[in-house]
């Protein structure tokens, strides 16, 4: 798995060639999503269900609805974390494939400290402790891969993988045994009430865990792209003994690179909580990391692509629940057009770069 | 009454190696896709695809012969467009790789729900292969040796897999796709058919894999019955670096923890139930602490192979 | 306050023989019974009910039933916030007038009978519990049948062991721990899981008992008999009609929010089945058990966390 | 003997065999170039057919044409007069087409001998005791001794390269390409490699030899053809060879190749004594120096250099040269001895440090450690100086500052590249040599290690380079050199070393009988 093949297109060109550019994004966007409708349609169609009615519900809920696209945005801001989370590792050629654990993992202690501390300090205090708590644990779950990669080179896949199913037990574990709410038989945390949750915006139900995740993905992108500090990250990533032979000190920014990526997946389950959820029930993993994977990767790392594919994602997914039940096909179908949709937009990702590699 | 009578005992001894086949068929498809330079992180796809037309066929059928050779067909149909999509376009793998997990889940719920959610079938007992000297062996013998042919087949695998490795040019093919196919294709031979039969072969394993997870493992099939046991596939065979025999240990550690688990909670020691269940992954990681070093995986893994790029 | 329309939520399908079914059929049925039109969003999953919350509240039906124990934080937020009225399972605590509901549904009375059966009928004097993991309502029914075993005969064994944390779907795993659970002796097994509760059914078909003889099942919740092939010894049937009934009645008399909802055997809301495999003599001397609970001389306390199940089994 | 100049042709076919490819308008494009133009030749039987050019010129394009690996975008390719396409490098194979190439194609975690029998059929059994012997005959043919057994990630690039010629002879081939094959290879062994070439052309097979050496182009050819920028721009056909001398014929290609430009080969020159002074305090000061490494451990290592002093290191490439490189960047651990620099000890400080304190290397592995291959040529350039002021500031990138330092080296050392923008990667091999030294050779060094620094640089280049080389010790920096090409090293050097097997086996003055010192050094006889 080489980083190099992920070069950066260079940054060069006025605005009429950043405006052929964005029409082209559109046209690369919209079109595997047009395929993507043909192929489910199809199948739509064998399952007896009128695909544009299916269509018409996705869209009308997921991206034209009021409270729908509220939902929408809502999604997409730990998913936004997550993305730049994901983004900060691959592109330094460190594969964490371990962001749920980690995601849960700050989740968790956060939302045993957070309602704990709420009642005592004001609101926005015990918000940003409660990302800062997030941010942390996320980032200490990543510690074992990382001294493992860079002071035993140890492959990160594995040691991620593992470091996965280790924290998903045990943040129930802890859920369970731990930092239990006593009021409820129910096995979960306590609850951060409403009105100490990251504030809504503008009157409206979208969180402010959106800003969070835009702010998270645009310094990310930035970090990587214009400064030295993301430089070397991605000479680690794109050639190794390159690094080495720069005099980069790989194995500290190695461990760097999964502090900041932990931390983000962390903060990513932090805002999850402070945001919308309030709390943490045993065995609940809502799996975004394993979801997002592949949209950062056809986001080819860049930060602005991955907003793009997450809000994609997230309409999808939003609109999806919703036109299932309204059409009467079993929620099941949403996996198989996210899949469909996933294989288009790789697709179409492949013949946007065959393309452009035949007229740069 | 004593718990751990010989009954209890070949009982755990047979769930370590029911559980541990599915395991085992995983870790050694992913490890031949890994071979050759795909990295395959849509086995949980395939193992659901070989699990729900294994059962499908053996049920339709009433045939496990056939049940099983169904169950290779499900893995390759949902490899078949995994080779398509990343060996012949050289898409990127783990967006394939997941998105055909998704799909495959998916698909074979939205099919149970449709063929079998109101009568949920579930099969008769598998018939076994009594091997003779060694099913005599106390304990061991009935739990290991009087088994389901597809056990033996997919032990046999192990040292079958280790020959083509070491032995055939098929092996040095393979190896060749994964380090540097450039060099394999300037030999002479094509990078894409070894790396498609590296991926269809992995596909026919892992569903399997799947099959016998469905047709005797559980006798019956579920929505999502695959459960992560493609992901554990993936672990293995990192950890096992192209060795066959270390996915047969690690799957072997595995079942043996699943197993031990079991025994901990029957025998009423009261440790929490969610501890319990971490000590494979535990067991795992104190492995990679200990015996942990240069995992080295081959060179062009994840890489698409396109002739003439540089 | 007029009642029209209601929402029910579940977090799988309506087709498992367990949780979710009852919960969908027992909501369209008291619907049906009402004139009330039920809508159902069922396979939501675990995750983030919110958006389907939110947009079931803004079709304004007169109640929207959360049928999870993990959409109880959720609902009454979401009911909160759009003035929809909720019921939600396993938070008593939540209750609030004119606006949030709980029906702890637990089926301990019967599971406790379920166990006396149990006790009637083992050959072999083991008796095993199957979960597919520990949640506070298979918690409450594992303990009440250990209860019942031993209050019926405190020499016999109970095995218990747990598939895995959330192992809902594990069907092989459930045949697997089924068969360890046989091996050690069991021939009754008491099981509980959604999908996994097939494997565990495919491994009491397919294993003989210690003895030879046929090793029978006790199912929660669902009644699998149409899909039983003569392995089934009883099932811990819930019955959610006379609950959603009684909630919409209590809206319709402004009655909402003043009471909680819960399931007994003495309105047949907990009823144990009886299959053909139960002697009529042991189903009468269940029955008597059943007589002795429903006039309040034996009360069974629902006991939720797992501690207090291991501490049962283990005879501790 | 290890002077061995290239031997005139032998007799060449008088009668001109029918080609066995032929080229007729054969165009390949690359993004933003045209790497080659409407291309026509032919490659006949019996005929060493030399393909010179500047780096970048198109020679390798050609021959991923002829091996199947590319196709071309327009024109024809005929075979034995027959149109046909070389669609794949399986049916070059078939053909009879062998190649070797200019970047390895080995497979690094296999055997040689298992590299050998790559390509045979699936479903048999690797022999690998039999490929083994076949393979060490085949080496005799070119005078190499190879372990087949070896793991080919173990081996220098040298022995890598002998091992791939090795193979492309087993073959058996009746159309031979070899690609800068002598470029690794010791004076000595392009010599034996060369006369191997007149020997199976004389056997009627056709060779393409690609090389920058215009001597051995010279010597080894029947016919000789000039691509500049793409396009074939002339050539000498066998009997101008044949009526031409040497020098003429150089003088000739020479023209073709660069045009008017001044390409004075700096061959001859003889290096500047009066720069070393070695009064003053030694530069580097290297005290018993141990190191394990997997295959040629080092070994009581010992010398000093003083500023304004090139030490060349001369020794068959895999004696451990590459190994003390690394040892002394700091890339590769010491286990035992002292590395002084400036008077400092420099031996536990990072790469990082020494680099501050002046030290430079010049890795010859130029794709695998000296570049990032995907990434622009512009941001290569400074690898090293990531962070430094003017290109960041306050970490931040200056992307003028960047382009600016780009578009300038790309002017001083002549990097041909469609932009500065371009990965790396995608450069001919001498280009990205270029990019290298354009890096490692600004700012202020006090000591710089070259590793075979002009292997695959074109004439023009190698000058240049050579030039650089001297100003480098002339502005005061101790320079150790270390190359494969004993010429280089005597007109370079002051002192040259001689490694064997880890170890020194002596240091000599560059004087008059340096070379024979040298040569007695390398086979063994002092010992
Ligand atoms: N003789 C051989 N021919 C072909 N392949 C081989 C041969 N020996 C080993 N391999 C392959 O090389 C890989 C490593 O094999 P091996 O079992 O020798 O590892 P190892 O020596 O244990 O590795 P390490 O030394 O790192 O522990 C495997 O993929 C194996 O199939
Ligand atoms: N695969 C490729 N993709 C893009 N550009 C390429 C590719 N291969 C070659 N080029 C470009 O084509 C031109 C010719 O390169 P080529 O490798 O044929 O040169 P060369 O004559 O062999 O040079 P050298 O002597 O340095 O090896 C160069 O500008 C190079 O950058
Ligand atoms: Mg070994
Ligand atoms: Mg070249």
């Amino acid at each position: 798995m080489s980083a190099d093949t992920m070069t950066d297109t260079a940054q060069t060109g006025n605005l009429q060639r950043k405006l052929h550019a964005i029409s082209n994004t559109l046209l690369m966007s919209l079109g595997p999503v047009a395929a993507a409708f043909v192929l489910s349609g199809v199948i739509l169609l064998i399952l007896d269900v009128n695909p544009f009615s299916y269509y018409g519900y996705v869209f009308g809920r997921g991206l034209l609805s009021p409270t729908g696209v509220q939902a929408t945005l809502t999604r997409m801001g730990p998913l936004l974390l997550i993305a730049a989370s994901l983004i900060v590792a691959f592109r330094a050629g460190i594969w964490n494939l371990g962001g749920d654990a980690q995601f849960l993992v700050g989740a968790v202690f956060c939302a045993a400290f957070t309602p704990l501390m709420a009642p005592h300090v004001p609101v926005w205090i015990g918000l940003l402790a409660g990302a800062a708590i997030s941010a942390i644990f996320g980032a200490l779950w990543t510690l074992v891969p990382a001294f493992l990669r860079a002071y035993q080179g140890l492959n990160e896949i594995i040691t991620t993988l593992m470091m996965n199913f280790l924290g998903i037990s045990l943040a129930s574990v802890l859920v369970k045994l731990v930092f239990l709410d006593p009021n409820t038989t129910v096995p979960q945390t306590r609850t951060l009430a409403v009105e100490d949750r990251l504030p809504t915006l503008f009157g409206t139900t979208i969180s402010s865990g959106l800003i969070i995740g835009l702010v998270a993905i645009l310094a990310v992108h930035f970090m990587m792209t214009k400064t030295a500090f993301g430089l070397r990250l991605r000479v680690v990533g794109g050639n190794a003994s390159a690094a080495v032979h720069a005099g980069l000190a790989v194995p500290l920014l190695t461990v760097a690179v999964f502090a900041i990526s932990g931390a983000l997946a962390g903060l990513s389950g932090g805002v999850a909580i402070l945001g919308q959820y309030g709390n943490v029930r045993a065995d609940w993993n809502p799996g975004y990391s394993l979801a997002v994977v592949p949209l950062v990767f056809l986001a080819r790392f860049n930060g602005f692509a991955a907003i793009g594919f997450v809000g994609l994602f997230s309409i999808m997914s939003i609109g999806a629940e919703s036109a299932a039940r309204r059409t009467g096909v079993p929620n099941y179908f949403t996996l198989v057009t996210i899949g469909i949709l996933l294989v288009m937009l790789a697709i179409s990702e492949y013949y946007g770069a065959k393309r452009q590699k035949a007229g740069a | 009454m004593t718990l751990f009578t010989d009954t209890f005992l070949i009982a755990l001894i047979a769930g370590m190696a029911a559980s541990g086949v599915p395991l085992l068929l995983a870790g050694l498809g992913e490890q031949l896709s890994e071979k050759a330079g795909v990295l395959n992180v849509g086995i949980e796809g395939m193992m659901l695809g070989g699990a729900y037309l294994g059962f499908y066929i053996a049920w339709a059928t009433e045939s496990v012969g056939l049940g099983f050779v169904g169950g290779v067909a499900g893995g390759i149909l949902v490899a078949a467009l995994m080779a398509l999509f990343c060996v012949r376009m050289g898409l990127n793998q783990i967006v394939i790789g997941i998105a055909l997990t998704l799909g495959a889940e998916g698909a074979t719920a939205l099919l149970h729900h449709v063929q079998f959610s109101r009568l949920y079938p579930r099969l008769p007992d598998v018939a076994t292969w009594r091997i003779p000297v060694l099913a005599d062996i106390p304990i061991v013998g009935p739990a290991l040796f009087d088994r389901e042919p597809v056990v033996y087949l997919a032990v046999a695998l192990v040292p079958f897999l280790v020959y083509v490795y070491r032995r055939t040019h098929l092996g040095l093919a393979l190896q060749a796709a994964g380090d540097k196919p450039a060099a394999l294709d300037s030999a002479g031979q094509n990078v894409l058919i070894i790396r498609s039969f590296a991926v269809l072969g992995c596909g026919a394993l892992v569903g399997l894999g799947g099959a016998f997870m469905s047709i005797v493992g559980a006798g019956v099939f579920v929505p999502f019955m695959s459960h992560g046991n493609g992901f554990i596939g993936i672990v293995l065979a990192m950890l096992a670096r192209g060795r066959p025999l270390w996915v047969l240990l690690g799957a072997a550690l595995f079942g043996a923890c699943l197993s031990a688990a079991t025994a901990l909670q029957v025998a009423g020691v009261d440790i929490p139930t969610d501890v319990v269940q971490m000590l494979p992954f535990l067991a795992v990681m104190a492995v990679l602490l200990i015996a942990g070093r240069n995992a080295k995986l081959p060179a062009a893994l994840g890489a698409a192979y396109v002739r003439g790029e540089r | 306050e007029e009642i029209t329309s209601m929402a029910i939520l579940t977090p799988e399908t309506g087709t498992d023989f367990g949780w979710n079914q009852q919960g969908i059929d027992g909501a369209k049925a008291a619907g049906d019974a009402l004139g009330v039109d039920v809508i159902v969003a069922e396979n939501l999953g675990y995750g983030d009910v919110r958006p389907t919350l939110r947009e079931l509240a803004e079709e304004e039906p007169g109640l929207i039933i959360a049928h999870a124990s993990g959409y109880n934080t959720a609902a009454p937020e979401i009911g909160a916030e759009t003035g929809v009225k909720v019921a939600i399972v396993d938070s008593p605590s939540a209750l609030t007038e004119g606006a949030v509901v709980d029906y702890t549904a637990s089926g301990h009375e019967g599971s406790y009978l379920a166990g006396v059966l149990a006790a009637k009928m083992t050959r072999s004097g083991t008796v095993g519990i199957v979960t597919s993991g520990e949640p506070p309502s298979w918690n409450s029914q594992s303990a009440a049948f250990a209860e019942g075993v031993k209050a019926t005969n405190p020499e016999l064994v109970i095995r218990y062991a747990v598939i895995g944390p959330a192992a809902y779907s594990d069907a092989a795993g459930g045949k697997r721990v089924t068969e360890s659970l046989i091996a050690a002796g069991a021939d009754i097994i008491f099981g509980q899981g959604n999908g996994s509760s097939f494997g565990m059914l495919q491994a009491v078909e397919t294993t003989p008992a210690a003895d030879g003889g046929k090793v029978m099942f006790i199912d929660v919740i669902g009644d699998k008999t149409p899909i039983d092939k003569g392995y089934l010894l009883s099932s811990v049937l819930w019955n959610l009609i006379p609950v959603y009934e009684a909630m919409i009645e209590d809206i319709r008399a402004d009655k909402f929010g003043t009471r909680n909802y819960g399931i007994n055997l003495a309105d047949g809301s907990v009823a144990l089945l009886k299959s053909p495999q139960i002697p009529d003599d042991i189903w009468a001397e269940v029955m008597t058990v059943k007589d002795q609970i429903v006039s309040g001389e034996l009360t069974i306390e629902p006991k939720f966390d797992a501690e207090s199940v291991h501490a049962l089994v283990t005879g501790e | 003997m290890l002077d061995a100049h290239p031997s005139s042709p032998s007799t060449t076919p008088s009668t001109e065999a029918p080609p066995i490819v032929t080229f007729e308008g054969v165009t390949k494009r690359y993004p933003g170039i045209i790497a080659n133009d409407s291309i026509d030749m032919e490659f006949r039987a019996g005929e060493v057919h030399v393909l010179l050019g500047e780096n970048g010129a198109g020679k390798s394009t050609l021959v991923s044409m002829l091996s199947g690996l590319q196709q071309p975008d327009d024109g024809r390719i005929l075979i034995d007069g027959v149109e046909k396409p070389i669609s794949s490098p399986a049916e070059a194979l078939d053909i009879g087409i062998s190649t070797v190439f200019q970047h390895s194609m080995l497979v690094p975690s296999l055997t040689l001998v298992e590299n050998a029998t790559l390509g045979r059929k699936w479903w048999q059994r690797p022999d690998r005791s039999g490929t083994a012997k076949a393979m060490q005959d085949a080496a005799k043919r070119i005078g190499v001794t190879l372990d087949p057994m070896a793991v080919t990630g173990d081996l220098s690039l040298g022995e890598r390269q002998q091992a791939e010629i090795t193979r492309a002879l087993m073959r058996g081939a009746r159309f031979l390409i070899l690609d800068e094959a002598t470029a690794m290879l010791t004076p000595n062994d392009a010599a034996r490699l060369g006369e191997l070439m007149r020997r199976l052309a004389a056997e009627g097979m056709a060779v393409v030899f690609i090389t920058h050496k215009l001597n051995e182009a010279v010597a080894y050819g029947d016919r000789i053809s000039v691509l500049r920028l793409g396009k074939k721009v002339g050539g000498l056909s066998p009997e101008d060879l044949k009526s031409l001398d040497a020098q003429e014929a150089t003088n000739q290609v020479v023209r073709l190749m660069f045009g008017t430009r001044d390409t004075t080969a700096s061959a001859d020159q003889k290096p500047d004594m009066s720069t070393v002074d070695r009064g003053a305090k030694p530069s580097l000061e290297v005290l018993a120096l141990y190191a394990d490494a997997a295959r040629v451990p080092l070994s009581n290592l010992e010398f000093k250099v003083w500023p304004g002093e090139i030490l060349g290191i001369a020794g068959i490439d895999g004696n451990g040269q590459k190994q003390l490189a690394a040892a002394l960047a700091g890339q590769a651990p010491i286990s035992d001895g002292r590395i002084v620099l400036d008077g400092a000890y420099i031996d536990r400080l990072s790469i990082g440090q020494r680099r501050a304190k002046g030290l430079r290397y010049v890795t010859d592995d130029r794709l695998g450690e000296g570049t990032v291959g995907g990434f622009p040529m512009s941001i290569n350039l400074l690898l090293k100086e990531i962070g430094r002021m003017p290109y960041w500031r306050g970490g931040l990138e200056q992307p003028e500052a960047i382009r600016e330092n780009a578009r300038q080296k790309v002017k001083d050392f002549d990097i041909r590249t469609p932009s500065i923008d371009t990965p790396v990667g995608k450069l001919s091999g001498g280009n990205i040599q270029k990019v290298l030294l354009a890096r490692e050779l600004s700012g202020s060094a006090r000591v710089v290690i070259f590793e075979k620094p002009t292997y695959g640089l074109d004439l023009a280049n190698i000058s240049a380079t050579q030039m650089r080389i001297r100003e480098t010790a002339q502005n005061g920096a101790a320079v150790i050199l270390i190359s494969t090409e004993l010429d280089e090293l005597l007109s370079l050097s002051h002192r040259i070393a001689v490694m064997d097997q880890g170890g020194i086996a002596g240091i000599v003055e560059n004087t008059e009988d340096a070379r024979h010192k040298i040569g007695e050094l390398m086979s063994g006889v002092e010992k």
